[in-house]
């Protein structure tokens, strides 16, 4: 009751203030953003396998439909159609809680990213600050659906994500400031408009690429994957955290770690390789600028996803304390010693400028 | 080494990996160059011809084989995977009365293609097939008869 | 309430110890291997092993077997060096009738031996890249031990469970495009594996995981039992094919490879240089296998003079031995089969205490278990 | 050494180890095996002496046994007993010691565990298999089947209901 209430009180207050139709289109792009990402979220693994296919020497998926495409559609409705599974000893709540908020997390920070200009569903003035924090909730999610299927493979995962999650969260800070510094704002759209001439991988020559690498390997980490796949480890904890996990349940945990790999792909092109725009303006004349705007943006996406399954298909896993040295020893002085450097040569204006 | 040796060496290495699996990534990318999977019901198998299926029992056009009941495979087997119902009969050429083969009994679900019943055989009536089409939903269809109703022993196999 | 005035060490710091079983169904024991772990966080205080899982009673099931029937069973031992196994039984019976094989037999024998133990290795090589989350090593593996597969196929007719050797020679006479396969792997094998070397070997963070993990000594290894690539990692000279030469070994020249370092990084070092060592072998009796029968004349029903008999030989796993005790019937009294596996399994549990969990993984597939070799 | 240098130093231990004295007149220490045909020299020792050899074996500097490749638990109808293969690494020379013990219903032979640590998965399976109980052993349990399984199927005279009879 109490429930309804509020919601009744949310919605009248959205209608007083914007008027119903306001609310309606709102939601109906919610809609479309969340099935886009859905889809998204299926063809990327069909993208991982189909590479996967070919550095194994593979073909990959190419039964489902034209080239396989269909493959992960007919896996995803296999998963739906499976027994969602809760271990006896479960702690129901936190266990179903858990893949909730690891897909939450995943989604809401989809929201500002800009895929071309006007395109995107929230621009404001601390957006990457809210990237980094919603980013963040995700391992929540992790620990707590672990911590809930009461197995031990699982909490040893979810304990490995929280280290590494704490720990590499500090390093992607400092790349991401070192943009910030050139960039002089923490608004998304800002920070594309500010490569309006040179990206900010070349606009900063060496501190921005030595953080260019930096976010790539902590950005690595972030997603879980190879060479940092300790929390899931399927030869060392079986499947990690989601090992007493079935159907919807993996299937939102999956869909989650390929919609995060692409939240950091996407954000390492907005930060670094310009966001939507076209290398030297070549598409800058032409009409329906925000449909180049997606494709330039979304290419420059598959460039470093592509760049992250190499690393996937190529690396051993990393082990848990050589995980640490290499956040504390490594990644964390180089990255301060690197703000400071990119500092001084914003201070002295020493970026390059093309054009 | 120093600290930034070390950062060094560690890129260098990981990139030395990354042009191996690179390397046969792009072409494969193409051309399919180095992709080396076989797709099987659309490509037919590579099968040699020594490769052991199945025992079978050779017949020839006449629906006659060789076997002429000896039981030395069921002995050889070490799984007792053959069995031989033998029977006597009436030879119809010479009037004398004759054991022959009624049914070999061939167990392949419990066979470990060890070949030593067609080593043992002394009249090579029994042979390996390449075929390895042999799933089946009933265990039963595991068990086979191998030589074909109303065959009969080749002549001049005994002497 | 008083304030707690005592000082801490670390050790009241410790967490509490718990177990974790690993396996039977685990991906990284490659079978029905269970270890029951008493882990402190991640770090490996304690292993016990529990085996049986695959057990079949071979040791017994021999016992109502005859001498011929015997092989095929040993087949299923170490399924990967299946061939080897099989020439164990093959070499004790021989000795124990005192047989002299035609050189063809000994040359045959000797060149199998060897494409079976790369082939093992190779095996090994792909799924140990798998245990520490190299995907890629496996296909690449395969892709290799495929062609061995195949010479293996037009010859013995198999391509796993050979049963290729009987007593007195083996079953059948070598395939027509044996020698000029062979020839062909030679160089493709001398191509890709420095291949694998770029891909894992030098990886940096490959070799963080292996430099220094797993220690086992010397006086360990041996104290244990351990044989084979384990032991050589080690620096114990325990070949076979050096010690006790069998078959064709005393005639062709190959070096016992030997690592003094004993830990991961040298196991893996020693079955990395015996592939080059088995690809020697085999390019030094690949142009001269003599002409000869492939089998000897050997009685249908074998029987063993009453007696004991011994014979070890190196497989890709370590020191493999027969033990056949025959009181003169057509069946043994009683056979041991010495598996590397379990003395392994012995050293395992020294090498593996006190490292953490992922370790343990890694040192796992560098002491490379086959667990029916285990549990026979 | 060879087999029969092997054979002639062992015999000179009868009178220079310090538990000889304990031994009967009639009991010799190493009884070698002639009617063995073997490339290496078989000995049986009494049970009493067992450990104290098997130490002894080790430690010796001319003979250093400390690679015990295989342990194999025998049945011989009447007695029950192990074979032991020692092997030295250092000298490379092989001696096959076999100890055996009448008594079927509990059959003790001393742990050589804290010699040769191989011995521990290995006279576990022996116990789990052929019933021989190894006194001092640090963890002596069941180690293939499962706990509660009756009898001991390497026995000669074990029977199973499940058993296929053969022709």
């Amino acid at each position: 009751m109490m429930n309804m209430l509020s919601i009744n009180i949310f919605q009248n207050w959205l209608e007083q203030t914007h008027g119903i139709w306001y609310v309606l289109v709102l939601a109906g792009i919610a809609a479309i953003y969340l099935g886009f990402f859905a889809v998204a979220g299926l063809m990327l693994v069909y993208l991982e396998r189909r590479v996967a296919g070919y550095f194994q020497l593979r073909l990959g998926p190419n039964r489902v439909g034209p080239w396989g495409l269909l493959q992960t559609i007919a896996d995803a409705l296999k998963l739906v159609s499976k027994e969602i599974f809760i271990p006896k000893m479960a702690d129901k709540l936190l266990y179903k809680a858990g893949y909730y908020i690891v897909i939450i997390a995943a989604l809401l920070a989809l929201a500002v990213i800009p895929f071309a200009r006007q395109i995107q569903a929230l621009d404001f003035n601390v957006g990457l600050f809210f990237i980094s924090a919603v980013s963040s909730v995700g391992v929540l999610g992790i620990l707590i659906g672990a911590w809930g299927s009461r197995n031990k493979y699982s909490l040893i995962g979810a304990m490995r994500s929280g280290l590494q999650m704490i720990s590499y969260e500090l390093s992607a800070g400092f790349a991401i400031i070192a943009v910030v510094l050139m960039a002089g704002t923490l608004k998304m759209t800002g920070i594309v408009e500010a490569q309006k001439h040179t990206w900010f991988l070349f606009q900063g020559h060496l501190p921005a690429i030595i953080a260019f690498m930096i976010f790539l390997i902590s950005g690595t980490a972030e997603t879980n994957r190879v060479p940092f796949d300790l929390v899931e480890g399927e030869s060392e904890l079986g499947a990690g955290f989601h090992t007493e996990y079935s159907g919807m349940g993996f299937a939102f945990f999956f869909l989650a770690e390929f919609i995060n790999m692409f939240i950091i792909s996407a954000l390492g092109a907005t930060l670094f390789l310009g966001g939507w725009l076209a290398p030297f303006g070549i598409t800058d004349g032409l009409p329906a600028q925000w449909l180049w705007g997606m494709i330039w943006f979304l290419l420059k996406v598959f460039v470093l996803i592509f760049l992250l399954m190499w690393f996937r298909w190529t690396f051993p896993r990393i082990r848990i304390d050589q995980l640490l040295t290499l956040e504390w020893k490594y990644l964390l002085p180089v990255g301060l010693v690197n703000t400071v450097i990119m500092a001084w040569i914003v201070w002295k204006d020493w970026l390059i400028h093309l054009g | 080494m120093t600290y930034l040796g070390k950062i060094l060496y560690g890129i260098k290495t990981l990139w030395t990996g990354m042009k191996v699996t690179g390397g046969y990534f792009f072409p494969n990318i193409t051309r399919k160059k180095y992709v080396i999977t076989r797709q099987y019901p659309d490509e037919p198998a590579v099968v040699f011809p020594r490769f052991k299926g199945e025992v079978v029992m050779w017949h020839n056009e006449n629906n006659e084989h060789r076997c002429t009941g000896c039981q030395a495979c069921e002995i050889a087997c070490p799984n007792g995977s053959i069995e031989i119902i033998w029977k006597r009969e009436v030879d119809p050429e010479t009037g004398k009365k004759k054991k022959m083969i009624d049914q070999h009994i061939y167990h392949l679900s419990m066979c470990t293609m060890c070949s030593l019943c067609i080593q043992a055989c002394p009249t090579n009536a029994i042979m390996w097939s390449t075929n390895f089409h042999n799933a089946t939903y009933d265990r039963g269809l595991l068990t086979k008869v191998l030589n074909k109703p109303g065959s009969k022993l080749m002549a001049g196999v005994e002497e | 309430m008083e304030p707690n005035t005592q000082i801490l060490s670390t050790e009241d710091l410790r967490s509490q110890e718990y177990f974790l079983n690993m396996g039977p169904q685990h991906p990284a024991t490659h079978g029905v291997l269970r270890l029951l772990l008493t882990m402190d966080g991640e770090i490996v205080k304690n292993i016990e092993p529990d085996l049986g899982y695959i057990h079949r009673g071979i040791e017994k099931m021999v016992e109502y077997d005859t001498y011929r029937q015997i092989i095929h069973v040993t087949d299923r031992l170490d399924y990967l060096s299946s061939h080897i196994n099989n020439e164990a039984v093959a070499l004790a019976i021989e000795k124990a009738l005192e047989v002299e094989v035609s050189d063809r037999i000994k040359v045959i024998r000797t060149m199998m031996d060897e494409l079976t133990r790369i082939a093992s290795h190779l095996l090994w090589w792909g799924v140990m890249g798998m245990d520490i989350g190299a995907l890629t090593t496996f296909m690449y593996a395969f892709r290799d031990r495929e062609m061995i597969n195949e010479i293996m196929e037009k010859t013995t007719g198999a391509r796993l469970t050979m049963s290729y050797n009987i007593p007195g020679g083996v079953m059948f006479d070598l395939h027509p495009d044996f020698v000029k396969d062979v020839k062909a792997f030679i160089p493709h094998m001398r191509k890709v594996l420095p291949e694998y070397d770029r891909l894992l070997t030098g990886n940096i963070i490959f070799q963080r995981r292996m430099k220094g993990v797993g220690y086992l000594s010397a006086e360990d290894a041996v104290s244990h039992g351990a044989s084979g690539p384990v032991a050589r990692g080690s620096g114990v000279r325990c070949d076979i094919r050096k010690k006790a030469p069998y078959s064709a070994y005393d005639r062709v020249k190959f070096d016992e490879i030997i690592e003094t370092g004993g830990d991961n990084l040298a196991r893996y070092q020693v079955r990395m240089r015996e592939m080059y060592e088995s690809l020697n072998i085999l390019e030094q009796l690949v142009d001269n296998i003599p002409e000869g029968p492939y089998q000897m004349p050997m009685r249908t029903l074998i029987k063993l003079p009453k007696g004991e008999f011994y014979q070890r030989v190196e497989t890709a796993r370590g020191e493999f031995g027969v033990f056949i005790v025959s009181d003169g019937k057509k069946n043994p009294y009683r056979v041991k089969f010495r598996s590397p596996g379990l003395s392994n399994l012995n050293a395992l549990i020294q090498a593996g205490r006190g490292v953490k969990l992922a370790d343990l993984v890694a040192i796992m597939s560098t002491f490379d278990f086959v667990i029916p070799d285990i549990d026979r | 050494m060879t087999a029969e240098e092997l054979k002639n130093y062992l015999q000179t231990w009868d009178d220079s180890l310090e538990f000889i004295e304990e031994i009967p007149e009639d009991v010799a220490l190493f009884a070698a095996l002639e009617d063995v045909p073997s490339e290496w020299l078989n000995v049986e020792v009494p049970l009493s002496h067992f450990k104290g050899i098997m130490r002894h074996l080790k430690a010796d500097e001319k003979t250093s046994f400390d690679y015990l490749f295989n342990m194999t638990g025998m049945d011989w109808g009447q007695e029950l007993g192990v074979i032991y293969h020692l092997e030295s690494t250092r000298h490379g020379h092989i001696l096959v010691v076999r100890v055996r013990t009448a008594d079927r219903e509990n059959p003790e032979i001393p742990t050589v565990e804290d010699i040769w640590k191989t011995a521990h998965l290995h006279e576990r399976e022996i116990f789990d298999l052929l019933g021989i109980r190894f006194t001092g052993h640090s963890n002596l349990k069941r180690i293939f089947l499962t706990p509660d399984f009756q009898g001991h199927p390497l026995r000669k005279d074990y029977e199973d209901d499940y058993m296929i009879l053969r022709k």
